[in-house]
């Protein structure tokens, strides 16, 4: 019989949203409600396709092997390397995450999650300028000017708009869509752009011109070119005084803003300008990245909690080490400095360039991934867990770092263990290889000499 | 008095966003929760909602047929005819 | 060696040091078994020989920044910190570092070699305490428990606004059950609010109404005392007065804690305070601008001295790099547009707010100088019983700096030196130069561990060493009675303690971790009549369902996937009952 | 001068991490005691002399001792870090943090160096004969305080991001430049570009100056419509006086304190783009380059990752 399972969260994107209904008959999910169609995708196709037990690489073919033995061969590769790479993190739970933290630093590699090919910048803005921030929920009761800049939720996040910041009918914004205005800054004519009160549409890759053009005009200066970067100066400053209308303004900012060029610094003066905002004009305003993953958030505050980094973290010299360009993930892989590679939770073979992939083929690599992708060709050990937020529970942060739990809706199938458990696994067997005291002979670094980077 | 509209979906083009869902002004009254966003509880109280990640029709005889739902979706995924 | 019930531990001739059971300075022993301190030991008990050493129950922090959507920010926000200090792993210890926001596992350890074993987080929003949960499992060895902030949350201003003071109470006590908070904590009540409209816009003082919702921060304070002493939580309110670090607020202060002056204490964990003013450095300044600032400390003290209803925590100045992160988000901007520091600021909807801004404090400043006095001051002028010791780590200073701290109070010449090399106005601009007290080694433990124990309610099991109270005991490489304190107050000898005692186990000896057991977090469970409660929580579920975005099921902290290692300590009707969780404190994954 | 070279041998793809390898820690030291001291390749510990051949004359004193690291060394990083005086001379190509933190003496490297050459310097000086990559005179993410003194030359090009959050010093570099030369310039430092710069010259500076040569790619809405003050000529920079004409452009106004002192002279000749209504204002072109040639960086980029098999 039919079994409706409910307040169930959609562990696909950013939004997180909360108010799944799936409907399950005997272990089996058939059908969804209220997810959008990425989401009932994710729960539809969640059980097809399922290896049954991990695999290992023999002569050039994945042969089905008991656990045990590929716990073992996992943990033999990660503590006889020399430069391990821990990359992924963003589409499992936070619980898994603090014990990938563990096991990096048994084996003094590197740890990266893909905020490294997404909001890195961001964070690294953040770094420098730090970011007035808020929840959704703040949006939905109060913002009355929702800008989206270099991002499209009609796509990447469909219920967006409608769950949080443009339709609700918030504590102070009875009306829903007519007490607010609506903004968004694109080169493209998206869907998004469809809806908007106001379309900008700024000339590709000139965003931080125009960003520029809003502090000179909030800092008064007078604007001398009559158009920047595509847009008539006195549209610009109309915006400007529009924007002043408004109480309460939240910028929603994504991959136009950070992977374009100038990577930081286009996120280093929006925030600059979120800031002016604040100080002259006196509309509230405050800035939200459109995280990618449902955990990357997640991902980012567990490493940063465990090792004092939010990404590209380097354990080699057995302290937490950070330095973007040197210790990223795409850094080493560029400069093929990596000997081995554990991947979870993310997808490198569709997002990665092809030069850090042809290394990727050359090195033994060991991926925890339920479904058959792009990187099972180059995977040596693959193990398939239960998929978290369908198969076991865990934590998840939204886009705005709020911590919900994920619930189970159906049971794993038998040789298919959570990501926690696999992990530990790969934990113990590294600390035996390892010999407990291996790690404990410090290396002339001591306690409180800060001397070093 | 028999009706002169119908609500029609195209599914293949919806992408299960319920900006119409939430938007509609005879759900938002009926069911609280859709007002802010969330998924309609009353399924009976409700004109439309969102199942298997597609716009399902669910009590015709609630709509008034004000087409705010045909304004706000962008991929024109739900119209009025006649 | 794991704590099983028999292992057995003797402490020879110690000088022991008690003052719950006004035990100061007599040369005892101490026997431990199972956890516990008992009154004989059989001869096979394992024995450590404190000859001449002080033997102290273990510390208590009653308020820091450690774990939580707060400080984690910070930690993304402040990657140079980091570097300044670096550790390597060795094996028990897990590579780390960091000075003003160390990693969670760092913390543990070096609380624990401070003498410390139990610790509080001092504000929480209550959104958010699912991370400050997952957080402090992570973090070793220290008892934790987390203060949860209701002085901005709308369900309170609702029924305040409406005059519901039941319903108040009841929506208090599900919020601390429902996400697993030990205490209420009053952050700048209104004026964070007021900021998520406007950053000029705060509650200046008592009577500026909130936006909106027409409550003073007066009201606020008052409903939430009754609230905190109709269910009889161990703790006080723990209460951060509006207009912070604005010159002349020391009436604001004053007015705010009179207006819980009535109240009965409705709970018998040993408390006598109603309200619990933290950090009161940053509110006892004098004078109307920054050209006439001075000191109020000895009117606060005074204040404090005469009426029982109140326990403060000082909050002292340390000079160097520091990171303001408070939930009083008016008071960081005012910190942005002076010093343009690199600000985050994060509204939650319906609940608190957060600012963090690095922050250097310089000898050089007449204003710093001056709050360091003032911190001193209001020590030396206050009975220890009530005032404790707290850099409000780390807005003021970094919680590994108290044996600063603790030479400046023992010793006058010290105090003296640090003195001269400030500002000149921290002697003229307050009262610090006229005052020749030292504080003895007895007062420092009452300051440092017996006192905060006593306000925080944990009494009953420990802060002391009489017979059944939790074996936290540490030794020092200390002899008060010989050596003289106020000639030379050893501030090496306090950085680490000899033996820190953990429940019967040695977890830090000569300052080095040995042994990392996980200890349990405290969550207060209390009960009102059901009626009200079924009323309060229809309610709660109507308004998630309008005005949150997470819903009512989802916002709860499941116990038993966060909450296995939590204590329960359960109050009904003003009795306290301590209910250990389930597990025995068992290892964490090595 | 006493001399002590090492020769690289056998030099994995897993970068060295080698800060021992400066004159105050050779200085007063036999060949053995330097021959068996510590470097890092990877997670692993490795004694000096399996990695290189040592020979030469020790000396007590480390500022008349020279060390040569004769022959390329692409993957050997973090040498000279924290050097007060003597010299280094590498005879070939050098990893990242070449130079780090060092308060004085010499460093001159004849191949190319990586990342962060010179990052958060002091003092003293490195001559870079080939070309650089990203951050040289750099800062580590996050701190606020880059390099604050001492000299940096690249006679070939250099990649994005030089001297950001500098405080003082000078970096001459004779080749192209990446985008973002001078990003949030906060002291009276000083950068002298003989080629062309990408975009976003002097970001958020607010104080310093920069001075291009070559051709301002344009970006920086402020720079291109800062007020074009005057025409400078043979401006005296770092010490030395530069002929040509130039345009003194204000660099970005930044809204901090003693923000917006930060000057950029663009040379006349080739900058005529950035007069109001020039060319690249059209809205087509924003900040696209002219023709999809080669971005410059990209071009040391390639160079270097093909030969560095």
């Amino acid at each position: 019989m039919i079994e409706e399972k409910n307040n169930v969260l959609c562990p696909f994107c950013g939004c997180l949203c909360d108010d799944g209904v799936v409907m399950v008959e005997d272990n089996k999910i058939i059908g969804t409600r209220n997810l959008c169609r990425i989401g009932h995708k994710k729960f539809e196709t969640s059980q097809h396709g399922r290896a049954e037990s991990p695999r290992i690489r023999k002569n050039g073919k994945l042969v089905p092997v008991t656990l045990e033995e590929a716990f073992d061969k996992a943990a033999e590769i990660l503590a006889n390397a020399e430069r391990p790479l821990f990359y992924g993190w963003s589409a499992t739970s936070v619980e898994a995450t603090q014990v990938g933290c563990m096991l990096t630093e048994a084996c003094r590699g590197s740890i990266d999650c893909t905020a490294a090919i997404c909001h890195a910048p961001s964070l690294e803005a953040v770094q420098d300028q730090g970011a007035p921030l808020s929840t959704l929920g703040e949006v939905m009761n109060r913002a009355d000017l929702i800008i989206y800049w270099g991002c499209n939720p009609m796509h990447a996040h469909p219920r967006h708009m409608s769950r949080y910041s443009v339709y609700p009918r918030g504590f102070f914004r009875r009306r829903g869509r007519k007490s607010r205005t609506i903004m968004v800054i694109d080169p493209r004519q998206t869907n998004t752009a469809k809806l908007a009160d106001l379309h900008i549409q700024v000339s590709p890759a000139s965003d931080h011109m125009l960003v520029h053009t809003f502090r000179e005009i909030i800092n008064s200066y007078d604007v001398t070119h009559e158009t920047v970067s595509g847009i008539p100066a006195d549209a610009i400053r109309e915006t400007v005084e529009a924007i002043g209308q408004h109480q309460w303004a939240i910028l929603f900012f994504g991959m136009g803003l950070t992977q374009q060029m100038g990577k930081d610094m286009n996120i280093d003066v929006a925030i600059t300008l979120m800031h002016e905002l604040n100080k002259y004009i006196g509309t509230k305003t405050t800035l939200m990245p459109m995280r990618g993953h449902f955990n990357v958030a997640g991902a980012n505050i567990t490493i940063c909690a465990e090792t004092g980094h939010p990404f590209a973290v380097d354990f080699s010299r057995g302290y937490p080490r950070y330095l973007p360009g040197e210790t990223s993930a795409m850094d080493l892989l560029y400069r093929g400095e990596i000997d081995a590679m554990l991947n979870i939770g993310a997808n490198p073979g569709t997002s990665f360039s092809n030069r850090a992939l042809s290394h990727m083929a050359k090195i033994p690599l060991i991926n925890i991934e339920p479904h058959n992708q792009q990187l099972l060709q180059l995977s040596d050990v693959v193990f398939s867990p239960a998929m978290v937020g369908i198969e076991c529970e865990g934590t998840a942060y939204r886009m705005d770092n709020v911590p919900i739990k994920l619930r189970k809706v159906v049971e794993p199938s038998e040789n298919c263990l959570p990501d926690v458990v696999i992990l530990s696994e790969i934990l113990k067997r590294v600390n035996e290889l390892k010999g407990k005291g291996s790690w404990s002979e410090c290396w002339g670094v001591q306690e409180g000499n800060g001397e070093v980077v | 008095m028999e009706k002169l509209y119908n609500l029609v979906t195209r599914e293949e083009r919806c992408v299960g966003c319920s900006n119409c869902v939430v938007v509609c002004p005879v759900n938002a009254y009926n069911d609280p929760a859709v007002a802010s966003g969330k998924g309609p509880e009353q399924l009976d109280k409700v004109i439309m909602c969102v199942e298997n990640g597609v716009v399902k029709i669910l009590n015709m005889e609630l709509c008034n047929g004000c087409g705010t739902c045909v304004m706000e979706c962008p991929f024109d995924a739900i119209g009025l005819e006649v | 060696m794991r704590m099983t019930a028999e292992t057995e531990l003797l402490i020879k001739n110690g000088i022991v040091y008690d003052p719950i059971n006004n035990v100061d300075g007599e040369v005892m022993d101490v026997c431990i078994r199972g956890g516990k301190i008992v009154d004989s030991v059989s001869a096979g008990a394992k024995v450590i020989d404190a000859k001449g050493k002080a033997v102290t129950p273990g510390k208590v922090e009653c308020h820091s920044h450690m774990v939580g959507i707060t400080p984690t920010s910070a930690r993304i926000l402040r990657p140079e910190d980091i570097r300044t200090r670096l550790n390597v792993s060795d094996g028990i210890r897990r590579a780390g570092g960091g000075r003003t926001v160390p990693t969670t596992w760092e913390l543990g350890y070096e609380y624990a070699k401070l003498g410390f074993t139990r610790a509080y987080e001092a504000a929480v929003t209550p959104l958010y305490s699912r991370e400050a949960i997952l957080e402090f499992n992570r973090y070793p060895i220290l008892n934790k428990g987390i203060f949860i902030l209701f002085g901005n949350n709308w369900f309170v201003m609702d029924y305040l606004k409406s005059k519901e003071q039941d319903k108040l109470t009841a929506f208090v006590s599900f919020l601390l059950k429902s996400v697993g908070g030990y205490a209420i904590k009053i952050v700048n009540p209104g004026g964070n609010e007021a900021y998520k409209w406007n950053t000029e816009w705060n509650c200046h003082h008592a009577d500026d109404p909130v936006p909106y919702f027409g409550v003073t921060p007066r009201e606020i304070i008052k409903g939430l005392c009754i609230a905190n002493e109709e269910l009889g939580l161990p703790h006080s309110i723990h209460l951060h007065t509006n207009a912070l670090g604005v010159p002349g607020n020391y009436e604001v202060t004053l007015d705010e804690i009179n207006t819980t002056k009535g109240i009965a204490v409705g709970s018998d964990s040993g408390r006598v305070q109603n309200t619990h003013i933290t950090h009161v450095q940053f509110n006892s300044f004098g004078g109307d601008d920054w050209s006439t600032f001075n000191s109020k400390a000895d009117v606060i003290a005074k204040y404090i001295n005469q009426n029982d209803h109140i326990t403060a925590d000082s909050g002292n100045v340390i000079f160097g790099d520091a990171t303001t992160m408070t939930a009083d988000s008016p008071a960081e901007w005012a910190l942005y547009k002076m010093t343009h520091n690199k600000l985050i600021s994060n509204d939650s909807e319906a609940e608190d707010g957060v600012g963090i801004l690095p922050f250097l404090y310089s000898k050089k400043s007449p204003v710093h100088s001056v709050m360091w006095a003032i911190g001193l001051e209001l020590e030396l002028l206050t009975d220890p019983w009530k005032m404790f010791i707290t850099t409000d780590h780390p807005n003021a200073g970094v919680f590994l700096d108290y044996p600063l701290i603790y030479s400046w109070l023992l010793s006058e010449k010290t105090r003296m030196e640090e003195a001269e090399k400030v500002h000149p106005w921290a002697l003229k601009r307050t009262g610090l130069g006229g005052i020749d007290k030292e504080y003895s080694f007895y007062e420092l433990v009452i300051a440092t561990a017996a006192g905060p124990a006593k306000s925080l309610g944990v009494i009953k099991q420990e802060g002391h060493l009489s017979i059944g109270a939790k074996a936290n005991v540490t030794i020092w490489d200390i002899n008060p009675l010989e050596d003289d304190l106020s000639r030379d107050p050893r501030t090496d000898k306090f950085a680490t303690t000899a033996y820190t005692i953990k429940e019967g186990e040695v977890v830090v000896k000569d300052g080095m971790v040995v042994n990392v057991p996980m200890a349990p977090l405290d969550v207060a469970h209390t009960h009102v009549d059901y009626e009200i409660q079924k009323v309060v929580e229809d309610e709660i579920k109507d308004k998630f369902k309008r005005y949150y975005t997470v819903q009512f099921e989802n916002y709860i902290v499941d116990p038993d996937m966060y909450l296995t290692k939590a204590d329960k300590i359960d109050v009904v009707s003003g009795k306290v009952h301590f209910i250990p969780c389930a597990t025995q404190t068992e290892d964490v994954i090595k | 001068m006493n001399e002590i070279v090492l020769r690289p041998k056998d030099h994995t793809r897993v970068s060295l991490e080698a800060e021992v390898i400066t004159p105050d820690n050779f200085a007063g030291k036999t060949l053995e005691e330097i021959e068996n001291m510590m470097v890092y390749p990877g997670n692993r510990t490795v004694q000096l002399k399996e990695r290189f051949d040592v020979s030469g004359s020790p000396c007590d004193t480390a500022d008349d001792l020279r060390i040569i690291i004769d022959g390329g060394a692409p993957r050997l990083k973090r040498v000279g870090e924290k050097m007060s005086c003597g010299e280094i001379v590498v005879r070939g190509d050098i990893d990242m943090h070449i130079g780090a933190e060092m308060t004085g003496g010499k460093i001159t490297v004849e191949g190319n160096a990586d990342n962060f050459a010179g990052r958060e310097m002091h003092g003293g000086l490195i001559h870079i004969k080939g070309n650089a990559l990203n951050h040289v005179g750099g800062v580590a993410r996050g701190g606020d305080k880059g390099m604050t003194g001492g000299k940096i030359i690249v006679d070939g090009d250099a990649g994005d991001n030089i001297g950001d959050f500098m405080y003082g010093g000078v970096i001459k570099i004779k080749g192209n430049v990446g985008q973002a030369a001078g990003h949030n310039l906060k002291g009276k430092g000083t950068i002298i570009i003989g080629g062309n710069s990408w975009s976003r010259v002097g970001v958020e500076a607010a104080d310093g100056t920069i001075l291009v040569k070559g051709k301002v790619h344009l970006s920086a809405a402020s720079l291109g419509y800062g007020c074009i003050g005057k025409i400078v000529k043979n401006p005296e920079l770092g010490g030395e006086v530069i002929e040509g004409e130039f345009y003194e452009l204000r660099a970005d106004m930044g809204y901090k304190p003693k923000a917006g002192r930060a000057k950029v002279y663009a040379s006349v000749g080739e900058n005529e783009h950035i007069l109001p209504g020039g060319r690249t204002s059209s809205p087509r072109k924003g900040d696209m380059p002219p023709g999809r040639d080669m971005l410059p960086y990209l071009k040391i980029y390639h160079k270097e990752m093909i030969e560095r098999k």
